[in-house]
């Protein structure tokens, strides 16, 4: 079983529809510990995508829909939140390149490549309550799922259990990077919006595969 | 929520329109993408000078556009940093040939989009420096986590850049001349009550009213404490103390003080703050030779000041007391 | 409530402290009786310009106070006209042998403190003369009341005789072009939360979060009218109806247009109605030829907003843009 | 029956006391239809007389003492009632001049002395909604008490009665002078903060009688 363009195309769609549903819930996370703009800041982001997934060319390949993301995202954000996101897709797409289908360990590595480049713009490590968090625990789940030989739709469920379970486990940390490290021990006891947005738009990846999956 | 806005998500843009209506002499604007230019930009063989970040500090960065200060300015939504394409059009807008330097306050989006829009200006053959603002010593173990904040030492820095530009020094000169400023400037802040986005119109976050934020920023994050409310002279007392245990400076030294308002602070309060910052000072021995009374660097309609402290030698003094033409900032022209 | 303050009965004074403390080089203040000068006064030969009112106005006196503009402000309890003592002293300490004038705004404690000391000051051999601002056009039925208060326009009263003086205009000349720009002045101003007396602690009156006070004044006093909350364009339309109603402008007038925050206005909210300002006043045809955007005359922490609309000839274009420095005003300089 | 120098000084401590007792009730009807501060006001004004008080020489007359009310106020309280509370004093004291026991009619020419200053200066007529309206019916009501011959602490009883009823009258009217003319028909419903001031200093004025008079 492997996903395609279908599958990027339809992750979007459901991340700008989740992001949407979920905006107040990301501000009121990022008013608490942050600025407030984590909501906006991503609603503008993925609407900016869905007004450019119409024109994708038949024959588009996912990393050229993930690319289309990358620079719709970094245009569109701002923040902090947007360079990060926009790099992630960026890596995500350079990760599969030139590939129609993408099996499991495909998909694997195309998280463990935006992950890396999450963290190589931002610096964060895990545990510094930030998205890097969500994340990196989705990675690991996902190469595991990937060396356990399942399919894509059990990968991307276990990764977007790991980037739940990972966001709510940001709530009792300190921050170490982003605004709510300002804050100190203040942060504890509030979850990170970033993690929080991962885990939502992960799990968004994880329906997109559902629906659109050949087996 | 009650603000005196149309749209919530047309602020940036209207405020930019009802800028360019009120000084057409001064600057230019543009809306997609959103900057300010002063209205002679690109001035030939002057470095220009760009800062930006999130709306809703006015008058800082647009009100410094203008002779003297700020070649451009880049408004991102409220909060939040403008992302690398705006930045990129301002730079070439206002490149004179001689470079241009970016005053970032030091927040990691800021600093990420700023990061990206140099690369992509380098690339269409702009030289770019960066210099990144972080004055605000309310964030401690700045090691470990994002470092401190930029704040009010921004204005600073555009100030003293504007003027070394002006006067012809060469990007290299200014951005040593910016670290050293950097180097130098201390802030910090307290808040009495939050901002209000516009977008959310919910308050940042909710004070009782015996409490104030203490070591605030200036998006409606909370400050590094909550502790009660007091006279402001023991307000005043405790931002020194942090700022000068932070830096200390000896007596005898000669200063610039900002007294900045945090946009809903009424002036007489300010001067009122401002009153017990001379009055410590002097007892320190440490002379205010300029100071700056006003709502600059601001946090929407939150109440609250910050003080912000730069020891001055006489090359700094001559920079500051250099003319500006800006919206907000005036003076020698 | 919380204020930046410390005992809610020296606000005045310590307000004036932390003004001299930040403009030593503009000016000097006395506390008891409470009055500020400028730096040089008195100027010899020439008229001096005095105004004065209730506190809680900030910028407004004393903020203006420097060459260009007013030689004296008497600054009063929060808003309480003060008492003709400090009026006459700070008179005999600009009079410079050409005459006072003195710049009163149309309350009955001001016009009656200020004759009291008018005439006390006559008394002792300083020739004084007297206008009154009454630009604000909220106030209806003037004939049978206290008549129109004065808001925003004595800022630009105060502009205009100051550099008159400067000029070298006689106490006369001058009288007679104030009374002149106080025919051509109109304003009017709306709230969106009121004011807190420090002294009383309690908000001036309670809006709901539907509700503004359209043409309120600048003392907490309600306004004409409890209104609908609308969008800042709609205020703004409401407003200058009502001025140009009262004073229709012809097309092809050049105006000066202040829109003045009311003291907890952001910035950029000020910006914001001034666009509106702008797109109305073009299409009726009127040129906006000088403007001024900024928190200026103001009610303590209210937020809202005024606009004033002056017309203009050559001669008042040149008084306005004549230099002045001041705490709050600066330019030419 | 008469009153002297003894009385005067007692009213001025029993006005100092009641306008102190009574600041926040000033304040608040100020603050209904004006600026709030007519309470602090009058407490300014009546602390700094009082602080005066104690230096009053032994020979003074009604009139001196008045005087001294007159400039304290005059140089003390600011806004629209200093300028008119003080002339009202200054008239006072001029119309008693020279007299050291002042009998009923001498007390209510005092008063319509008082008034009349009050009228001159600020220009506002009986119904209009300020402290001219309690004064005027406190004038009338002494001037009829001196009529019948009654003594002083009956004169300056119904005076004070007369001035509580004409503050409670300026509720349902609309002012034509002071701040509350700003408001037009939205003054309607509110006592007007002058007219009670007047009524409580007028009726320290027959309290003061009572407790001084020689009889
Ligand atoms: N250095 C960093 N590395 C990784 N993630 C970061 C970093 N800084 C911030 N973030 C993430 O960005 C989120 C905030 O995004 P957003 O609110 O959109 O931007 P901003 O902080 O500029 O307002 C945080 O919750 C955090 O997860
Ligand atoms: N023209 C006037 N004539 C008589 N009384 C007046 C006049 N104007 C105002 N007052 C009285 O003064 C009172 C207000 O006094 P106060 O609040 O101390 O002064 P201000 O109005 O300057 O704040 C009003 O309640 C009214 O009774
Ligand atoms: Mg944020
Ligand atoms: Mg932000
Ligand atoms: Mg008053
Ligand atoms: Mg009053």
């Amino acid at each position: 079983m492997t996903v395609g363009t279908q599958w990027v195309l339809d992750w979007a769609r459901r991340s700008a529809a989740v992001l949407s549903q979920h905006r107040t819930e990301l501000g009121d996370l990022d008013r608490a510990i942050g600025d407030g703009d984590h909501g906006e800041n991503m609603d503008r982001g993925f609407t900016a995508v869905m007004a450019k997934l119409d024109d994708v060319p038949q024959d588009a390949t996912p990393s050229d829909v993930l690319r289309l993301i990358a620079t719709t995202l970094i245009s569109s954000v701002g923040g902090a939140a947007g360079p990060l996101y926009g790099t992630a897709y960026l890596r995500a797409s350079e990760s599969v390149a030139d590939r129609d289908r993408l099996d499991s360990s495909a998909i694997a590595g195309l998280f463990a490549a935006a992950t890396e480049g999450i963290v190589q713009r931002g610096k964060a490590l895990p545990g510094e309550k930030t998205m890097v968090d969500a994340w990196t625990l989705a990675v690991e789940a996902a190469l595991q799922s990937a060396a356990r030989d399942e399919q894509p739709v059990q990968l991307l469920a276990s990764a977007a259990d790991a980037a739940e379970a990972a966001a709510a486990a940001t709530e009792p940390l300190v921050a170490r990077k982003g605004r709510a490290s300002y804050l100190g021990e203040r942060a504890i006891g509030h979850r990170d919006p970033g993690a929080q947005s991962t885990a939502l738009i992960l799990r968004a990846a994880a329906d997109a595969a559902v629906a659109t999956a050949d087996d | 929520m009650k603000k005196l806005i149309n749209d919530p998500r047309a602020v940036t843009t209207e405020y930019l329109e009802g800028l360019a209506a009120a000084h057409p002499a001064l600057l230019r604007i543009s809306t997609h993408p959103a900057f300010v230019v002063r209205a002679d930009a690109p001035v030939p063989g002057k470095v220009a000078i760009l800062s930006g970040g999130g709306s809703g500090h006015e008058p800082l960065h647009a009100g410094f556009v203008g002779a003297g200060m700020l070649d451009a300015a880049v408004p991102g939504p409220v909060f939040t940093s403008p992302t690398p394409d705006p930045i990129v059009a301002a730079t070439k807008a206002v490149d004179g040939g001689a470079g241009v330097l970016y005053v970032v306050k030091n927040y990691t989006g800021d600093v990420l989009n700023f990061e990206t829009a140099a690369e992509l200006a380098s690339l269409d053959g702009v030289e770019v420096r960066t210099v990144v603002v972080n004055d605000d010593v309310a964030v401690r173990d700045s090691l470990y986590t994002a470092g401190r904040r930029g704040v009010a030492g921004a204005l600073v820095v555009e100030k003293i850049a504007g003027a070394a530009a002006e006067r012809g020094d060469d990007l290299d000169a200014i951005v040593h001349l910016c670290r050293r400023v950097i180097g130098l400037a201390r802030s910090m802040g307290v808040a009495i009550t939050p901002p209000t986005v516009p977008h959310s119109g919910e308050p940042s976050f909710v004070l009782a009213d015996d409490e104030v934020e203490f070591g605030i920023g200036i998006h409606g994050e909370p400050g590094r404490a909550r502790t009660a409310f007091a006279p402001v002279d023991r307000l005043v007392d405790e931002l020194l103390e942090a700022i000068l245990e932070d830096r200390p400076i000896a007596a005898g030294s000669r200063v610039l003080v900002v007294l900045n308002g945090m946009g809903s602070t009424p002036s007489s309060e300010l001067y009122i703050a401002f009153r017990r910052v001379a009055q410590v000072l002097a007892s320190a021995g440490i002379e205010i030779e300029r100071s700056l009374v006003g709502s600059l660097v601001t946090s929407l309609d939150m109440q609250g000041f910050s003080i912000t402290v730069v020891p001055l030698d006489d090359e700094l003094v001559r920079l500051w007391d250099a003319p500006v033409h800006t919206a907000a900032l005036r003076w020698g022209r």
